[in-house]
């Protein structure tokens, strides 16, 4: 991979590894996590993780908990305003495997199958120093050029819109709330 | 000719580097008033130029040409800023023509982030305006007293003027250098006047369509816009300075001060910004102005 | 208490028998006949339960029936009562308390979207949370929940070897 | 062929076109336009150099008096270039022979007015263009009766006032024509002096729409044919600061009232106007930004800008005459400019109010770009006329050192920011409706005349000193000093500018940013309905847009303020209520009372004689 990269690109994830703007998208009780992360006890900013306010200007999109079908559509809606480089983070084990709620007609399993993660955070929930942790490695691989979710969604989009159809039915929802 | 240019380009350089600089620093302040440690003081180039390699999206022409417009007027600006004795065009640098100089930057991010088509930048800019109408106002009443005063309303010139004079305005109109500076906390857009880019409620306002080089763009116009706001304030205020050097230093001064302020501060709703602008300001400004055109008169 | 049970003997003297237990100090339940759920709302609205807190459903799988609660509180004396009424599984349809309580128009669109309960005189009776479900209501007991996250929603394989003879729970 | 053969021709065009209306309208309406472009093209190149006078006489003292003086060539060739983009820009509009009539005297007694040379004929012929445009106000649209007795009764206010100074000036004076005036009135006592001023300055008040003669603007101005507007804004309420012009500068206002009270080198009375010009600059830009209908907007900001021209016109002194007549022909531009695109954007999608549309940009590109610059010169930022007015202003401002009436002028300048950038965001950006997704841009009839005052605004920001040179020679004409400008700069007391540096630096600043954007990536386009909604699916356009009320919480600050228009119908309230109590008592229903009043009457009359 590292041999692959131009100096432009090197010179550009070095850049993007240094300065993730994220857009926490709150669907779980992972979020409660972040503010001691954010503040003075952990202080994520010192990496240059700082919070967005919206998914055009940010970097990485942070799932933090459960996914019913209704905040699924949501996160692929919001995944796909975001600019790329674009990474996702999946936050808690059931981003990873559903967690105590994997058999629910309304909780999906497994984040990956829909939108390409390029970093899971397990536990339930995971403590501050787990999340810091699990931001450094995303900024290493980064920086090596490795986190290339953003490119596989490009590449595989068949794929993942057949996976997104399969469990959603549609992802663009028509109803009378949105007409 | 040619030293026109080559200093147009060293101020250019100069306000880019010093003010990102600053604004790094301004973080880290920021970050130890929290408790915290803080992004390195490097951490705004990062910021920008991670985001001109980023991908964008457009929402048409105006979404274009407005950034273009903002930062163009902007850069503009910035070049009839004296700093210290690197003055780009003496005599030429009318305040009024800055400041409505300015107002093209504001008018073209105003166009294009409301050509975005999404209502939170609406909501932002038209706070933004409304606020605008507040700090302006006791400004340029104070700038009336000083134009008054000195007789000339060229920057440089006033900066000279108040060195040969030996006090700085701020010694002679006390109350006007106050109100200024209080409405430089709201050109600045420092809390509590930030209420037109408020993140967590209308989504970073005028900001929230932008993303990779647009967000590099507008950043780097808003480190211009504060060159541009504070090398006012130390001009006006502060007399400038005879070489460079003192130039930043007192730029420096002012914008921590302006820093550790906003950063103890909590977020004034838009009408309460400009009712607070149009109570103590203005009326201070008025006492300053009587006082300077009644009793002080010009100078000798 | 002693107004509460004044109140229960004069809705009871005109609307009939009915059982009534109490579950705490200000919570009581009383379980009514499907028949008579219009006029014993109507009575117990009168007497100042005018706040309907929520209907919601359960599904008496064993008995072939759903149950239907309403909720409702009296601002007059912080007193709640669960009105639960029973419904035939076949035919689930109860009639519309919304001329009573406008804002029942929702909780009985809910109800019809997790139970299948047809609200006579409802006409809104579409989806109202799920979107885009094409099974059973869920809520019912018929429903496994399990076997449809199986099918709709993939799981992640462990090939692990520390797990039981016969693999995990989704193996 | 002279001034008076060009007047006699254009008020004779009146019926002539009416008949030629009657049998074609298309063709009536050209030869207008033809009519009013010639007469501009021939004011404009001949009146330039040579001063000339031409008298009719009526009776032995009455005369109608003519001239081309500098003074009245510039506001000729101001009000007629007005007139005729405007004769040009309303060819495709809804045509009528008594539309056409009535035009035609609009523009044959505004023709008449600026040319005057004396107080009568200035009079007179200004009537005509009132009465005339009153009754092409209610044409077209339904509200319009109640609002043009509003026009009616503050013309009316003015027009008393001006025949009682004129007949005050033959009393006293023994003449009506402005240079014997100017050398008699030096001579006459104070009270002589002030009635005079006072009783025309209510005219200017009046016909100018300056407070607190302004609440016919709004009505009259935004309920007028949209081809009118631009004429009734730009070229009409022009004839008030013509005559303002007069009074302050041409009758030397300065020298006959230095022996009054005089504030920071301004008489009274001329402080006095400066400061009703300060409030009703205040007072538009207010109104302005609370209007939701785009006409109502402009009509507002006319207020505010009338303010300006009253308020610099009467503060005198070099910098603030030059700016205030720079004033007059950027807001003329300006304010057309405004209104044709209006009407332009009216004439598409036939409404006016700013929230049922919007997204016209890529629609209709030029009366955006109309628009946009007009704004911008409204605004008064650089590379645009306006800025030019405003700065002589300031330096007039800052020279005297009068803090509360630049109060009025800050206020003004930087809310015209607020207002004039709510149609621009409600009309022209933000989400497209679609019921408008088929429009098109206007017919080229309508776009070139609102091309060719954007150019001319453009180039008189550019190049300020081709209009300065102009204005320098009309004040000289007075005997005030003149703003010293080269090609590119202008020089005032408390410093210079430069006008081509400054574009030129806009410019470069342009393309550094152009640069560093064509090198990044390029950008995907998206539709505009793509937008951040967190996270929500949306399909409908109109909850995107955002336009109605955009300055709500600005608007909340000023809700208690006292409303003018309130008061005067609350007033005229008082009076019916007064009128019906005086009837009760008067007019009793039985007779009893009437005897009983009697016998009251009879008992007060005895004690009081007794």
């Amino acid at each position: 991979m590292n041999n692959e990269q131009t100096a432009w690109e090197r010179v550009a994830n070095m850049l993007r590894a240094r300065s993730l703007w994220m857009l926490y998208y709150c669907t779980g009780c992972g979020a409660i996590e972040l503010p001691p992360t954010m503040t003075a006890r952990f202080d994520m900013e010192r990496f240059g993780i700082g919070p967005m306010a919206t998914p055009r200007q940010a970097d990485i999109l942070l799932v933090t908990g459960y996914l019913s079908t209704k905040t699924l559509r949501r996160v692929i809606y919001s995944y796909e305003q975001m600019q790329a480089p674009k990474y996702i983070v999946g936050f808690g084990s059931c981003t990873i495997n559903g967690g105590i709620y994997y058999d629910s007609y309304a909780t999906i399993n497994r984040l990956d199958l829909y939108v390409p993660v390029d970093l899971y955070l397990a536990g339930c929930m995971p403590r501050p120093e787990a999340i810091v942790n699990g931001f450094k490695n995303l900024m290493d691989k980064i920086d090596q050029g490795e986190a290339t979710g953003w490119k596989d969604y490009e590449a595989n989009y068949e794929w993942y819109r057949k996976n997104q159809i399969d469990a959603l039915g549609e992802v663009y929802i028509h109803d009378e709330f949105h007409e | 000719m040619i030293i026109t240019i080559l200093s147009a380009i060293a101020l250019l350089i100069l306000a880019f580097a010093y003010t990102v600089t600053l604004e790094g620093i301004a973080r880290k302040i920021e970050a130890r008033i929290h408790r915290r440690c803080g992004p390195p003081f490097w951490q705004n180039f990062i910021d920008i130029f991670k985001s001109l390699t980023k991908h964008s999206i457009s929402h048409g022409f105006i979404f274009d040409f407005g950034v273009l417009m903002a930062l163009g007027g902007t850069i503009a600006t910035v070049l009839f800023i004296p700093a210290g004795n690197l003055v780009v065009f003496p005599g030429l640098d009318n305040v009024f023509v800055i400041i409505y100089l300015l107002a093209i930057g504001l008018l073209g991010m105003a166009m294009s982030a409301v050509g975005s088509g999404n209502p939170n930048a609406s909501i932002g800019i038209g706070r933004a305006l409304t606020q605008m109408l507040g700090y302006e106002l006791p400004f340029m009443i104070v700038l009336l007293g000083v134009f008054f005063h000195f007789r000339t309303s060229s920057l440089s010139e006033l900066a000279v003027l108040q060195n040969s004079g030996g006090t700085y305005n701020v010694l002679i109109m006390p109350i006007g250098a106050v109100v200024g500076f209080v409405s430089l906390m709201g050109m600045l857009g420092k809390k509590p006047f930030d209420t037109f880019i408020a993140p967590a409620e209308i989504a970073s306002g005028p900001l929230v369509e932008y993303s990779g080089k647009y967000l590099g763009l507008l950043m780097t116009q808003h480190a211009f816009g504060t060159f541009i706001e504070i090398g006012l304030f130390v001009n006006l205020f502060l007399g400038g300075g005879k070489t460079i050097w003192e130039f930043l230093l007192k730029f420096f001064l002012v914008y921590f001060l302006a820093v550790i302020i906003s950063s103890i501060m909590p977020r004034f709703r838009v009408e309460q910004a400009v009712k607070f602008y149009w109570k103590w300001p203005l009326i201070l400004s008025f006492i300053q102005v009587v006082i300077v055109v009644f009793i002080m008169g010009r100078r000798v | 208490m002693s107004s509460m049970n004044d109140k229960l003997n004069e809705i009871m003297l005109m609307a009939g028998q009915f059982t009534f237990s109490e579950i705490t100090k200000r919570q009581f339940s009383v379980n009514i006949k499907s028949s008579g759920l219009l006029s014993v709302l109507g009575l117990f609205r009168q007497k100042g339960f005018t706040h309907l807190s929520l209907i919601t459903g359960i599904d008496r799988l064993n008995d072939e029936k759903f149950e239907v609660v309403y909720t409702l509180f009296c601002w007059e004396s912080g007193e709640t009562i669960l009105v639960s009424t029973l419904v035939d599984r076949k035919t689930p349809v109860l009639p519309t308390i919304m001329e009573m309580w406008p804002v029942a128009r929702f909780y009985e669109r809910d109800v019809h979207e997790f139970f299948g309960i047809v609200f006579d005189g409802n006409p809104d009776l579409k989806p109202l949370i799920l979107e885009n479900w094409s099974e059973i209501p869920p809520m019912r007991k018929d429903f496994d929940p399990h076997k449809y996250s199986k099918e709709h929603f993939p799981d992640r394989k462990y090939n692990a070897d520390f797990l039981p003879e016969g693999g995990g729970e989704d193996e | 062929m002279s001034i008076l053969t060009l007047l006699v021709a254009s008020l004779l065009a009146a019926p002539i076109l009416y008949l030629l209306a009657k049998l074609n309208t298309k063709i009536a309406y050209g030869a207008y336009a033809a009519l009013q472009v010639f007469s501009f093209i021939y004011v404009f190149f001949t009146g330039r150099s040579n001063v000339s006078y031409e008298v009719i006489g009526i009776t032995e003292r009455l005369n109608f008096n003519f001239g081309i003086t500098p003074t009245n060539w510039f506001f000729a060739s101001i009000v007629l270039l007005i007139i005729s983009m405007s004769a040009i820009f309303m060819f495709p509009l809804k045509k009528s022979p008594v539309k056409i009539f009535l035009l035609a005297l609009v523009s044959a007694g505004t023709l008449g007015a600026v040319f005057s040379q004396d107080f009568l004929t200035l009079m007179i012929f200004w009537e005509i263009s009132t009465w005339a445009s009153l009754i092409l106000i209610i044409q077209d649209k339904e509200k319009s009766p109640r609002e043009a007795i509003k026009y009616v009764a503050i013309a009316s206010i003015g027009t008393y006032s001006m025949l009682f100074a004129i007949f005050y000036m033959l009393d006293k004076l023994g003449s009506i024509d402005f240079s014997t005036v100017a050398t008699r009135i030096e001579s006459a006592t104070v009270e002589v002096q002030l009635v005079i001023l006072i009783s025309l300055g209510v005219m200017v008040l009046a016909k100018m729409g300056v407070f607190p003669l302004h609440i016919w603007l709004r009505g009259s101005h935004s309920s007028a044919p949209d081809e009118f507007s631009p004429i009734l804004s730009g070229a009409l309420t022009k004839i008030g600061a013509f005559l303002l012009f007069t009074i302050t500068a041409a009758l030397p206002s300065f020298r006959i009232f230095s022996q009054l009270p005089v504030f920071n080198g301004i008489p009274m009375v001329n402080y006095t106007f400066a400061l009703l010009g300060g409030i009703s600059i205040v007072v538009g830009t207010v109104m302005a930004i609370r209007m939701e209908d785009a006409k109502e907007l402009i009509a507002f900001s006319t207020v505010s800008n009338s303010g300006y021209i009253v308020m610099a016109l009467s503060i005198g002194g070099t910098y603030a005459t030059a700016g205030g007549l720079m004033h007059v022909l950027n807001h003329a531009m300006a304010s057309a400019a405004m209104f044709m695109a209006i009407a332009a954007v009216a004439y598409r999608t036939g409404t006016t109010k700013m929230h049922e549309m919007g997204g016209l940009i890529l629609k209709m590109p030029v009366t955006f770009a109309t628009y946009l610059v007009a704004i911008i010169s409204v605004a008064g930022i650089p590379p645009t006329s306006g800025f030019v007015s405003k700065w002589l202003i300031y330096q007039q401002l800052v020279q005297n050192g009068l803090p509360f009436l630049a109060f009025a002028a800050f206020f003004g300048s930087i809310g015209s920011f607020m207002y004039v950038f709510k149609p621009l965001a409600g009309i022209f950006l933000g989400q497209l409706k679609p019921q408008h997704r088929n429009l098109k841009e206007v017919p080229l009839v309508m776009v070139v005349p609102m091309a060719i005052l954007t150019l001319l605004t453009v180039f008189w920001g550019m190049l300020p000193s081709n209009a300065i040179k102009t204005i320098n020679a009309v004040t000289a004409s007075v005997g005030i000093n003149a703003v010293e400008v080269t090609f590119s700069r202008i020089v005032a007391l408390t410093g210079e500018w430069d006008s081509i540096l400054v574009t030129t630096v806009f410019a470069i600043g342009f393309f550094i940013s152009l640069f560093i954007f064509m090198r990044a990536k390029k950008a995907r386009q998206v539709d505009l309905m793509d937008n951040y909604t967190a996270g929500d699916f949306l399909y409908t356009s109109e909850l995107y847009h955002f336009s109605y009320r955009m300055y709500r919480p600005f608007d909340r600050l000023f809700e208690k303020w006292p409303s003018m228009e309130d008061w005067l119908s609350s007033l005229s309230d008082k009076i019916k209520e007064l009128g019906a109590l005086l009837k009760a008592i008067f007019y009793p229903a039985n007779p009893q009372l009437y005897i009983g009043l009697a016998m009251v009457a009879i008992i007060g009359t005895f004690w009081w004689l007794r």
